[in-house]
């Protein structure tokens, strides 16, 4: 009886995935906030985005969602390789201009 | 829990099952390695290998891979260590993983999921970053230098060669390898030909151009084997490697060799089928008539090694960027225009 | 447990364990080397949630693409040798409070939320009704994001041009 | 766009054309040797490992002087006049013991100088190509065929020669010597007797000057002693050191 309900405790269920997706986002937020190289800040939004697809594709799976939540996230994807190339073409702008990429140190509008 | 035990017996047998490819690539590598020599010598009017063992030197690769046990393992004081260990093993795994979706016979395919050439594109990318690992573990300019051309090459000329198989997967009308391959069965083209996709469409002839040329540079061999161009670069991110750990990145190396030409013959070749209908067809010829159209392109790959001289890195890009993307993609769009015209 | 619980697990623990590597590290390829292990993990987790065809997406774009940008950034713009990618780190204390913060919240609202949970067969034609639901329902989008995709692709294109026109004075 | 189509027309031309000629290379026959198993032949006047044919040699180091890098070291001892070598199958006579020929051919840059010289042919150029070794010194090859038993035999013999010769000579000189002062005594004794006879200070000086023109005579007779026993000194202790073991070994 106790190993039947451990096992439904331990069984991944919907919660667990959220639960992996709630860390990497937590983790993703820390590095995006304490970090000052852009290229770290840029990385720690990509663990935001994947944790946001982990919780889309998790409600797709475990409940009546159907493939909806495969095609956000999918697009989710594609936003986030456009983004990637945009924000490397401008961090190697920065990096021209300031000859840094530490974000404290890039404060002016006007270069 | 008993479902943990129910699944014990379902271990070895899924052990077995991934141990097949794993020979087939020990086997090949080994037999491609003395075949390029030979092909090499015979090329340039020599022998090549001929102590070892007694025909024509068939033992030189053992020989050669009891050498490399045998030695070593040196790893520079100032690398990145748990990198520079890993890299060659990720490169490795990465290059196996990818046989998973290869049919090898109507019998066998390791895994038959439904989107085979995607997983196989999707799963040979992940070399690109073990080349970068490599190179930049090893602290060596000539390392980092070979590898990040090797990043550049192999990203650009992914374009090209998804774009290739796009058009392949279009006219086949799906992503499964083994579904490819079970329609192009039978001997209708013409009357005579086999059903294979090279001749079911003008444009896949073109395509087949572009995607072997693709390959070739896919897997960095000569003319586009700038990340190891060895009069530049030393040997490129391999400079720092020695033993087995080297060895490890020239097995990843052939197998991915095999592994697009294998891809290759799938989808423009008919993989398994016997080019002559029911004539020596069923699993273990169909194994055989598979092997025998990879190998065959991997020996042109050889040939054209010993043929060709290397590109420079700006020509290599522009052939990619100005020829090979913009060609690949018209291609595409004639491939499906065909289609829907007949 | 059966062998899909085991992996979940250990993809899990794979997946937050090289997330936390790349936050923690202070060598930003070492970051970018633990971002590859995440990116894996997540893809892994996308094929227990019967998301092949978007598993293969992450691999193709995640680990293939992004991250050798990423990486090919990090050597564009780092000063000194290749060892020597340190870089620095602030607020540690709120940021990490923070982030704290919003972890519990989150694993909090996620486990009271009372999800409706309904059983879903194992999916297997995944792709064919994506490219269905791609040409029908979200052909607006799929044509906006193919238009965000160009866009961004020429704006790339036009600022490294521009970069190369300033080194080159 | 025309040029494009050109330029690609051009490359795959290219591309096919070298993989033709490639793939002709590929079936065509190999040149390769197996070389132990199989030898190329090497052509009459190749150059290879020096060699001396001991019987016709006669000991001249001709050889030995035209090697730019001095590797032939000839050591001879003059035969005595009881032994006859005989004549080499050039019908040179053989006068020298070759005591010691020795060719360094880790020294040897096969210039051919040393096979031109030799009057009997006897030093010429094998087609012996392999003769590594693992030790240097075993590329010093010694061709005298006397022992070194026999060397200092004939050493001995040709030192006692020498000597019984020089000692033949110093005794001719000697003689000479005594008959020319004989002759001169007789000579000033007759002048003096004529002087005696006639006015007498003047033929003693005569005398002198006489005994002075024939010292000089003696004094050329004992240098040409002396260059000949120049040797003398040297050997007789070499005879001792070489000769005084080997008779403690028999």
């Amino acid at each position: 009886m106790g190993i039947l309900i451990l096992n439904s405790i331990f069984q991944p269920g919907l919660v667990h995935f959220l639960t992996v997706s709630a860390i990497l986002f937590s983790l993703g937020l820390m590095a995006v906030l304490s970090k000052r190289n852009v290229i770290m800040v840029l990385m720690g939004v990509e663990l935001m985005l994947n944790a946001a697809n982990i919780n889309l594709l998790a409600f797709s799976r475990f409940t009546g969602l159907g493939l909806d939540g495969h095609m956000i996230a999918l697009f989710v994807v594609i936003m986030a390789a456009a983004e990637a190339a945009v924000a490397l073409a401008i961090v190697l702008n920065v990096y021209n201009r300031f000859k840094t990429i530490n974000l404290d140190e890039i404060s002016q509008l006007r270069g | 829990m008993n479902e943990t035990l129910s699944s014990m017996p379902f271990l070895p047998a899924l052990l077995l099952h991934a141990a097949i490819p794993l020979t087939i690539i020990l086997v090949y590598a080994l037999v491609a390695i003395w075949a390029e020599r030979k092909v090499a010598g015979f090329i340039q009017d020599r022998l090549g290998p001929m102590r070892v063992g007694g025909w024509h030197g068939w033992a030189q690769s053992i020989a050669d891979l009891l050498k490399l046990i045998q030695k070593e393992d040196i790893i520079p004081a100032d690398a990145s260590r748990f990198w520079f260990k890993f890299a060659p093993f990720m490169m490795f795994a990465a290059s196996y993983a990818a046989f998973a979706v290869i049919p090898f016979s109507s019998g066998y395919i390791g895994s038959m999921v439904n989107i085979g050439v995607f997983y196989l594109l999707a799963v040979t990318s992940v070399l690109t970053l073990s080349v970068i690992m490599g190179g930049w573990a090893s602290n060596n300019k000539w390392s980092l230098l070979g590898a990040m051309r090797s990043a550049a090459q192999m990203v650009s000329y992914e374009v090209p060669t998804i774009a290739t198989v796009l058009t392949v997967v279009l006219v086949a009308g799906s992503l499964n390898l083994m579904e490819i391959t079970e329609l192009q069965s039978g001997n209708d083209t013409l009357g005579f030909l086999p059903n294979w996709l090279i001749f079911q469409n003008p444009f896949l002839i073109t395509a087949f151009i572009m995607f072997f040329i693709s390959i070739l540079a896919e897997s960095h061999r000569v003319p586009f084997d700038l990340p190891e161009s060895e009069s530049e670069l030393v040997a490129g991110y391999q400079t720092e490697y020695s033993g087995m750990r080297w060895a490890m990145f020239m097995l990843a190396e052939y197998a991915d060799m095999l592994l697009l030409s294998l891809l290759g013959a799938t989808l423009f070749f008919g993989g398994w089928n016997s080019p002559f209908g029911d004539f020596l067809a069923g699993p273990f010829w169909g194994f055989f008539w598979f092997m025998l159209k990879g190998l065959v392109l991997v020996f042109v790959m050889m040939w054209i090694r010993w043929t060709l001289p290397r590109y420079r890195v700006d020509q290599l890009m522009a052939i990619c960027w100005n020829i090979l993307i913009p060609l690949s993609f018209v291609n595409l769009v004639l491939a499906a225009l065909w289609e829907m015209i007949f | 447990m059966d062998l899909a619980a085991i992996l979940f697990y250990v993809f899990a623990l794979v997946t937050i364990g090289s997330a936390a590597v790349v936050v923690f590290s202070r060598n930003i390829v070492h970051a970018a080397f633990s971002l590859m292990f995440t990116l894996m993990g997540v893809a892994a987790l996308y094929v227990l949630l019967y998301a092949d065809f978007l598993a293969a997406t992450q691999l193709l774009v995640y680990v293939g693409g992004i991250l050798i940008l990423i990486l090919f950034g990090v050597m564009l713009t780092s000063q000194g040798y290749t060892l020597n990618f340190r870089e620095a780190t602030v607020n540690v204390v709120p940021a990490g409070l923070l982030s704290v913060a919003a972890a519990i919240l989150l694993i909090y609202a996620f486990s009271t939320g009372g999800w409706v949970i309904t059983e879903v067969d194992e999916r297997t034609d995944t792709v064919y009704d994506l490219g269905m639901m791609l040409m029908t329902d979200y052909l607006l989008v799929f044509i906006v994001a193919g238009v965000l995709l160009l866009v961004a692709i020429i704006g790339a294109i036009v600022m490294s041009t521009r970069l190369s026109v300033n080194t080159e004075d | 766009m025309v040029q494009a189509v050109k330029n690609s027309w051009a490359t795959f031309k290219s591309i096919f054309t070298g993989m033709g000629i490639t793939g002709r290379h590929l079936v065509g026959p190999t040149v390769t040797l197996q070389y132990p198993e199989e030898r190329a032949t090497l052509p009459k006047n190749a150059r290879a490992r020096l060699f001396v044919n001991m019987d016709d040699c006669i000991g001249c180091t001709l050889c030995a002087k035209a090697c730019p890098v001095n590797c032939i070291d000839i050591e001879t001892v003059p035969t005595t006049a009881d032994v006859d070598l005989g004549k080499t199958s050039t019908g040179n006579p053989k006068r020298f013991w070759l005591t010691r020929f020795n060719i360094d051919m880790a020294k040897c840059m096969y210039c051919d100088l040393c096979v031109h010289p030799c009057p009997t042919n006897c030093i010429y150029m094998e087609q012996e190509y392999e003769y590594s070794e693992y030790d240097r010194s075993n590329l010093l090859y010694k061709f005298s065929q006397l022992s070194p038993v026999e060397v200092d035999d004939v050493k001995a013999k040709a030192e006692a020669e020498a000597i019984q010769k020089q000692k033949e000579k110093e005794e001719k000189a000697r003689q000479k010597a005594e008959e020319a002062r004989l002759k001169k005594e007789q000579e000033a004794a007759e002048k003096a007797r004529a002087a005696d006879d006639g006015t007498g200070a003047v033929p003693a000086a005569d005398a002198a000057k006489a005994a002075g023109t024939a010292a000089p005579d003696a004094a050329d007779a004992a240098r040409v002693a002396g260059t000949a026993a120049k040797p003398a000194p040297g050997s007789p202790s070499k005879q001792d050191d070489t000769q005084n073991p080997s008779k403690g070994e028999a």
